[in-house]
């Protein structure tokens, strides 16, 4: 009946000989040198005179060339690159704990938009330095530290997280440089829409992810329109994300007449949502929207269908589930999904295919094409602003940096077509509302299959 | 009034009456042996007198305030210490830092003091100090000098024995309960430690009550012998009254013979 | 060491028999380990993560991580056994290095049958990493038959080498492994010792160390290993010396040196982050703030043997009681007090917080403890996030807008600022820690951890110690979590998971659980080493597991081990022979 | 009322303390507030009578795989005395590995048309991965340091854990894999008037399974006899023959062994893995262990189906009758306060421990 209990041990006295310092200390370094062997920045460099691919997000073409004039540097300084050195951005993103694949992602994104340029701008070798944001503050916090502290990091890719993006675009912008995210949403960090900045807004952030409002005013606009539902349940996952933006959602249905029936939650790791698709049903919900992450959303849209009640409830997804390893699946057949429009012609498939190469699986979330974009937007605003001396030194001016990301308009890129505004919001406005159907069965298909077109003002 | 009284007291384990009905006294002054056969409820008596386990029925009082519900610091503190059969000693910290922890429940500085360390705090801490040297010194040079600073589970069997003695005194306690103080000892340190435990009572001014195996210790300090045997008193009075009893003989030698009897 | 040594051979040879020989059969369990090992970092994607970053002089990464794993395991194949008793020293020899040389091999193989494998099956859709850039990198991109000859040879060679360093003389052995460390050190944090070299205003070492394109330049490794190895080998036997000396000071001499140690401290931690600058300050200040928090479970686990794996809770109190009281942005009610005024109210409900969290769990037994805390570190992080409290804490989208931090006209903004204030507040921690063990009341802690029943008979309340034990831990956390608030500038439940729990335990057990000076390092190392090892960037965790391992297994002590874990019997038998000496004088005076 | 007693009884020091009066404010507050939140969720009608036993059997299903997992931390604990944190990871192991072999019979079809021989060679593929991971883990992280303070190995436990999360990230990428669904266990039975999903079905009756088999095992065997000895006293059994060092891998192959058949079924119902599936319901089958009564067998089985109805049925029964909204985001923490609430009415588990009863 009982396993016994082993007898405690009085905490024997382990010591050891040579117990010093300086010995530990030596061991941890040379165990960090045997186990990982050398180091330095994870980067990317590729040599100079590979393949230019061309896409369609490639950049306007006006390099400035201005060999006469000395270079002066704006306010907030100026990088410069000589000859045969790298230009250097960063990529700040989540790559490591629970949601590492949605860092990795974005981080994909961006080396293929280098690939794309075939590792080079204005002839010098692009450098990529990843680090980490660990979705948290203080990794947002540690990781900016660590980018402004190399004078030469022109720009940052990242965050991947919101509460990273927090204080990451504090230090960003006192250093002066720009930051553009792939999957920040929250309206603190850019403003409400309506002409008011949000409590983080800073000066150099950007982003090409969609503000919560926005999208979700169109989810609820389409469920209460289109489909004529009007009794709704929100589930988010405690994500700032997802918590945003099903509040949103919640706000506009009700502003349009709908009814919230069930404003719930899960938590970042749970599986079994049938409980909680039990008070759904309860509540007599039409429609769940539910923009959360892998896997949780798996398990709420496979779950929904064995809990009586929810037999014909219809289920709403955002961009967060827009996946290729979650609508594969057969248990979102039927299921509507909220996020960016989707470009015209192939190049998101050729993306695909590329990621698919270069990585061996297809993009595991969510945000690449937006970090691709990203790193694509910011290559173009140094392209357009950098002073090439004869030699090929290239002059990087922070502050020009800056304008002429607030000045983009009209770029095309994967995610549709993107236009910042003075808060650095960027995405394009427009929000696609697809649906996965017996004859969509991967993510290509899904894309294509949009029955709503939501353009703000419109 | 008596110093230690049990009405009644009984503690059952899963139906087994460790102690059963007790009524036993101890006076003031007194150097008390409680003898019986393995298992007769000596050791449990004293985890009940030291409020390590609590009593199902019954009383004991110490000075006339019962000890049943009370937890063991408020117990020690009242004026009973004690020893354990299998040396239990704070093995990782020093011999005089053993000591010193007697001295915990007589002195008051909390956190904040210590902290701050005020005139109080320091002059508090030199009297623990002094006081648990100078129960250690009660056993002649075996625990002071560089003993001081060495760790418990350095000592030799012997010492262990005498420094959980040494921290029970420190503790100032009124009723001094040994656990079979001499249990491993060889025969001279067995006849040292039976003067010893007169000792404590003539200059200390202890009352003593002990668990003894060995009947020549049992002999030599006793001023009264109270046998148990499944948790019951069966025979009381001195050495030799006990000794000589029929129910004792015969409690053990069912169970086991007894050396020196 | 050397001391047990000398003292054997002092005994007559002939008693002595020979130690076994290196076990060559070993050898080659030791290579299939290697073989494995490469097999895995290079199936893990490591080898090819790491293949851009030159290291030394056009060797990179990727590459090392490769050849190092026939290095280590050749090294352990030819390690010779420990001295017994009665056995003569072990031979060193070509025997080793024949050892080494055989795991080498075998390793070589194993990955050139990987290498053959990959190229016979494609098993990428199993093992993304195992892609076609792999197999070129593995195979130097010449083909089956050229990786065969290189990977097997070069293994051959290195694990060669690494036999070899057994055969070193111990004089020779100890100073050029340490300066290899050193040369691999530089090259691997580049990054780290440019900015230092920056902030120190000697940038012309950067020039001198490393190359353009990164990595140590050959000068540059060749400075740096010539420059440890004269250093170590000068030093071995000062050090020696020192050590026995430190060991054999009063007391009253040994806190003379305490307190001029102190006083360099102070001076260094004043000037260090205007060396450090803003990053490495970060890194710095983070392990500060984990510093403060080890420091403070260092209390309740170390002296008091509360085993609290939900340390965090008290953490996140004091971050979310800073965020509300002094932050514009705090949702319900915000009385933007400043941090000297928000203070006490900070103490106030770390106090609250430690009094419900230790009071359930006062009568439970170690790991039940465990798991109890746990869950309270979970029930708070879960609180600040729900939906239900959002009213008053946020909910998932935090509090943001938190102040810099003032004391009085002072304010501290940026990373370089915040260092002085977290290592004061550090300083002061490390003091109350001290102040408590050394007192009536820390004495009641230990005895409690050693054995709580008899403490209790003893006279130790131990429900007020361990309630002591839990409020003081939870306010050491709180003002690390309000400093942490300051700093970062918001709050979010995110920063509140178990795994800072976790890490905090690793810390002080690595540390030497119960020491101070190990809590201090234990913090710098584990908190600095993962931000270090961003170099490593996905991998970092990876390598953390590893190293938590071994350190544990080579040093289950922790790197500065208590005064009660470190009394080591020769001291024991030092003081003791010194103790007699002075009676055995005394006695001949007076006998004279 | 005590504290009037106490005073009765005579002089001396107080009976009564602060500790007394906080776990009995404790414990009235809970069953206050647990009556009170249940008599407004019952009374308000929200959730019908069926409904409510769906949650019922949601959670003895949950539970069920967190029984499954504990099974293995109460083995490890029982005869090693110290928490093996990696065994979480030792679950996600199984389940990774199965999910390739399921991946390739899915693609061969023998999936679609044997599923029964598909799920027997799958589960075996997951039972030999698991447990060559507990063992690799016991002879590299934890036997060196048999004789180490058990928060040693607790360490290297938390850095073999973070190994092996990240190795099989590196290994196998870091999506999430989608295990492919077994259309013969699609559907529902009714068991006593009870909707049972098959799946969900199948979990609970092989949780019992295996309980049952682990519990002849430890009392019927030769094994089980030299696993109780060490448990109760390593180096006695060695002298009294036993050996130490394979038993103890037996106890972590067994132990592997059980978290391989969760990892499957881990599979079969929630139908995903990736490298951080093994963290949460590690912590949860610690959690069921603990509330069982730790190092107790039956225990586990009876604190996993505690904890997966209490977080299946406390958040709508209590919380939302309370009116907190968003009830389900807070179930972690309703299973936390259950086991703080079981721990202060009953401070050894549900079941019970030996020792802790001797000592009591």
């Amino acid at each position: 009946m009982l396993l016994p209990i082993r007898k405690r041990n009085k905490e024997d006295d382990v010591t050891r000989r040579h117990s010093t310092f300086w010995w530990a200390v030596l061991v941890v370094m040379a165990l960090i040198a045997a186990a990982c062997g050398g180091g330095g920045t994870t980067t990317t460099t590729q040599a100079p005179g590979g393949e230019m691919t061309t896409t369609t997000a490639a950049p306007g073409e006006t390099t400035t060339t201005q060999p006469t004039a000395e270079f002066e540097p704006g306010p907030l300084g100026a990088v410069t690159v000589a000859p045969g050195e790298p230009i250097k951005i960063a990529a700040l993103q989540a790559i490591s704990g629970a949601v590492a694949s949605l860092g990795e992602d974005q981080v994909r994104g961006i080396e293929i938009a280098i690939d794309d340029r075939g590792g080079e701008l204005l002839g010098h070798p692009i450098e990529l330095q990843v680090e980490d944001d660990g979705c948290s503050a203080e990794g947002g916090t540690t990781g900016a530290q660590r980018i402004v502290a190399d004078p030469q990091v022109v720009g940052i890719i990242g965050t991947s997280c919101s509460g990273a993006g927090v204080p990451a675009s504090q230090i960003m912008s006192e250093a002066g440089l720009v930051m553009i995210s792939g999957s920040n949403t929250s309206p603190a960090l850019t403003s409400d829409l309506a002409g008011n900045p949000g409590s983080a807004w800073q000066p150099g952030y950007f982003r090409t992810a969609h503000n919560d409002i926005i999208q979700g005013e169109a989810a609820a606009i389409f469920a209460y329109q289109e489909l004529g539902l009007t009794r709704a349940a929100t589930i988010h996952d405690g994500d700032p994300y997802t918590e945003g933006l099903a509040n949103a959602f919640g706000r506009s249905f009700q502003e349009l007449g709908g009814e919230v029936v069930l404003a719930t939650a899960i938590n970042k790791g749970d599986t079994d949502m049938r409980p909680v698709l039990t008070e759904v049903a309860a509540a007599g919900a039409e429609v769940i929207f539910f923009p959360i992450f892998q896997p949780e959303g798996d398990f709420i849209a496979q779950q929904a269908r064995e809990i009586a009640g929810l037999e014909d409830v219809v289920l709403f997804g955002a961009d967060g589930l827009l996946s290729d390893t979650y609508v594969v699946n057969e248990f979102t057949v039927g299921m509507y999904f909220s996020g960016p429009a989707s470009p015209e012609g192939s190049a998101y498939d050729e993306f695909v295919a590329k990621y698919q190469e270069k990585y061996g699986e297809a993009p595991i979330q969510s945000f690449h094409a937006h970090a691709y974009d990203a790193a694509n937007m910011l290559f173009a605003a140094i392209e357009q602003v950098a002073v090439v001396e004869d030699d090929g030194t290239v002059h990087i001016d922070r502050q020009a940096l800056r304008d002429a990301l607030y000045a983009t308009e009209g770029f095309q890129g994967l995610t549709g077509t993107l236009t910042c505004d003075e808060f650095g919001d960027c995405a394009d406005p427009r929000i696609d509302i697809v649906q996965r159907t017996e004859e969509t069965p991967d993510i290509a298909a899904v894309r294509a299959n949009v029955l709503f077109t939501y353009e703000p003002g419109a | 009034m008596p110093l230690l009284e049990t009405q009644g007291l009984t503690k059952v384990f899963g139906g087994l009456h460790a102690i059963d009905d007790l009524d036993l006294h101890i006076e003031e002054g007194e150097i008390v042996s409680v003898i019986g056969p393995n298992g007769a409820g000596k050791t449990t008596f004293f985890n009940l007198v030291s409020g390590m386990i609590q009593p199902d029925s019954g009383k004991i009082l110490f000075e006339g305030i019962d000890l049943v519900g009370l937890a063991p610091h408020q117990i020690l503190e009242l004026g009973i210490a004690r020893t354990f059969q299998n040396v239990r000693l704070f093995q990782n910290m020093t011999v005089l830092e053993n000591a010193m922890v007697g001295q915990h429940a007589r002195t008051r500085s909390g956190p904040i003091r210590a902290i701050l360390r005020t005139p109080g705090f320091r002059a508090e801490e030199e009297a623990i100090r002094r006081k648990a040297e100078e129960a250690l010194a009660f056993f002649g040079t075996r625990l002071i000098g560089y003993r001081l600073e060495q760790p418990a589970f350095v000592l030799s069997y012997a010492n262990r024995r005498r420094l959980e003695i040494a921290r029970a005194m420190a503790t100032e306690p009124k009723l001094l309960l040994l656990d079979e103080p001499t249990a491993g000892m060889n025969p001279r340190e067995t006849l040292e430690l039976t003067e010893l435990i007169a000792r404590l009572r003539d200059e200390k001014g202890f009352t003593i009550c002990l668990i003894e195996h060995d009947m020549r210790v049992v002999r030599g300090v006793s001023d009264r012998v109270i046998c148990l045997d499944y948790g019951r008193k069966i025979a009381e009075g001195t050495y030799h009254e006990v000794a000589t009893n029929e129910r004792v003989i015969e409690a053990y030698l069912g169970t086991k013979a007894v050396e020196g009897v | 060491m050397a001391q047990t040594v000398d003292a054997r051979q002092a005994l007559p040879e002939r008693e002595l028999v020979p130690s076994p020989p290196v076990d060559l059969g070993a050898a080659v369990k030791w290579g299939l380990i290697a073989g494995m090992t490469a097999v895995f970092v290079s199936a893990i994607g490591m080898v090819q993560a790491f293949e851009v970053r030159s290291v030394v002089v056009g060797v990179d990464l990727g590459y090392l991580v490769l050849f190092g794993a026939a290095l280590v395991f050749g090294y352990a194949a030819a390690r010779p056994g420990e001295q017994l008793e009665g056995f003569l020293a072990p031979e060193r020899g070509v025997r080793n290095v024949a050892a080494g040389l055989i795991a080498g091999l075998v390793g070589g193989a194993v990955l050139w049958l990987f290498v053959l494998l990959i190229g016979a099956v494609d098993i990428r859709s199993v093992f993304p990493s195992v892609s076609p850039q792999l197999r070129d990198l593995l195979t130097f991109g010449r083909g089956a038959g050229f990786a065969a000859a290189a990977l097997i040879g070069g293994f051959g060679l290195v694990g060669a080498l690494g036999g070899g360093i057994p055969v070193l003389p111990e004089r020779i052995r100890a100073p050029l492994v340490n300066a290899l460390a050193w040369v691999l050190a530089f090259g691997l944090f580049e990054d780290l010792f440019a900015q230092i070299f920056r902030g120190a205003k000697v940038p012309f070492l950067e020039d001198l160390l490393y190359q353009p394109g990164g990595g140590l330049s050959l000068v540059g490794a060749l400075i740096v290993f010539v420059l440890f190895f004269a250093v170590y080998l000068s030093t071995a036997s000062r050090r020696e010396t020192v050590r026995s000396r430190i060991a054999t000071m009063s007391p009253s001499e040994r806190r003379r040196w305490v307190g001029v140690g102190l006083v360099v401290a102070i001076v260094i931690l004043a000037v260090l982050p205007q060396i450090l600058g803003n990053f490495l300050s970060e890194v710095f200040d983070l392990a500060g703030i984990f510093l403060m928090m080890a420091l403070g479970l260092n209390i309740v686990v170390g002296y008091a043997g509360l085993l609290d794996l939900g340390y965090v809770a008290f953490f996140a109190v004091g971050a979310y009681t800073t965020a509300v009281l002094t932050s514009p942005g705090s949702p319900r009610w915000s009385p933007e007090m400043t941090f000297v005024a928000a203070l006490p109210f900070i103490v106030l409900a770390a106090a609250m917080a430690g009094i419900m969290v230790g009071t359930p769990v006062l009568r439970m037994r170690g790991d039940y403890l465990a798991i109890v805390t746990l869950g309270f570190g979970e029930i708070a992080r879960l609180l600040f996030l729900s939906d239900w409290l959002k009213p008053y804490f946020g909910g998932a989208q935090g509090i943001l807008q938190i102040p810099p931090l003032e004391l009085g006209p002072l304010t501290f903004r940026s990373s370089l600022d915040f260092f002085y204030p977290i290592y004061a507040f550090v300083l002061v921690f490390a003091y109350v820690s001290w102040a408590l063990q050394n007192s009536r009341i820390g004495r009641g802690w230990m005895a409690m951890r050693e054995d709580e029943p008899v403490a209790e008979v003893m006279g130790v309340d131990v429900v007020k110690a361990k309630l002591t034990a839990f409020v003081i831990g939870a306010i050491l956390a709180s003002f690390g979590g309000a400093l942490f608030a300051h700093k970062i500038g918001s709050v979010f439940p995110h920063s509140f998971q178990i795994l800072v729990s976790i890490v905090v335990l690793v810390i002080i057990i690595v540390g030497g659980i119960g020491s101070i000076p190990g809590v201090v390092v234990g913090a710098l190392i584990l908190v600095g080493a993962p931000e270090l090892l961003r170099e490593f960037a996905e991998f970092r965790y990876l390598i953390y597991g590893v190293l938590l391992i071994f350190m544990m297994l080579k040093k289950p002590e922790g790197f500065i081990p208590s005064r009660q874990r470190a009394r080591e019997l020769h001291q024991e038998e030092m003081m003791q022979d010194a103790w007699l000496r002075k009676e055995e004088e005394a006695a001949a005076a007076a006998g004279s | 009322m005590t504290a009037a007693s106490a005073a009765a009884t005579g002089r001396g020091p107080s009976r009564f303390g602060f500790v007394k009066g906080f776990l009995w404010a404790v414990r009235i507050l809970a069953v206050f507030g647990i009556l009170w939140g249940s008599y407004f969720s019952i009374t308000g009608g929200r959730l019908s009578f069926d409904q409510w036993k769906d949650l019922m059997v949601f959670g003895v299903a949950q539970g069920s795989v967190y029984a499954l997992i504990a099974l293995g931390y109460t083995m490890v604990y029982g005869v090693l005395g110290f928490i093996n944190f990696a065994h979480g990871e030792v679950f996600m192991s199984g389940a990774m590995i199965g999910f390739f072999a399921a991946n390739y019979l899915n693609q061969t079809g023998l999936w679609a048309s044997q599923p029964f021989l598909s799920l027997f060679i799958v589960l075996l593929v997951c039972m030999t991965a698991s447990t060559l991971v507990a063992v690799g883990v016991e002879r590299v992280a934890y036997r060196p340091l048999r004789n180490a303070p058990r928060l040693i190995p607790l360490i290297t436990s938390i850095g073999a854990s973070f190994f092996l999360q990240y190795a099989f990230r590196g290994l196998f990428g870091a999506g999430v894999k989608s295990y492919p669904a077994v259309r013969a266990l699609d559907g529902a039975w009714n068991v006593l008037g009870f909707r049972v999903i098959k799946t969900q079905g199948i979990v609970i009756l092989a949780a019992v399974g295996m309980m049952v088999l682990l519990y002849l095992l430890v009392e019927r065997t030769k094994t089980g006899r030299a696993m109780r000895a060490v448990a109760e006293d390593q180096e006695i059994a060695r002298l009294m023959g036993v050996d130490v060092d394979r038993t103890i891998v037996t106890v972590f192959a067994v132990g592997g062994a059980m978290a391989g058949v969760a990892g499957l079924l881990w599979g079969l119902v929630f139908q995903q893995v990736f490298f951080f599936t093994g963290f949460l319901p590690g912590i949860k089958a610690f959690t069921s262990a603990v509330l069982g009564g730790i190092g107790n067998i039956v225990g586990a089985m009876v604190g996993g189906l505690v904890l997966g109805a209490v977080e299946s049925i406390g958040p709508s029964l209590v919380l939302a009758g309370l009116g907190v909204p968003a009830a389900h985001q807070l179930k972690d923490v309703v299973a936390f306060l259950a086991l703080v609430l079981v721990l202060v009415f009953r401070p050894t588990g549900i079941m019970g421990e030996r020792l802790a009863e001797e000592r009591a």
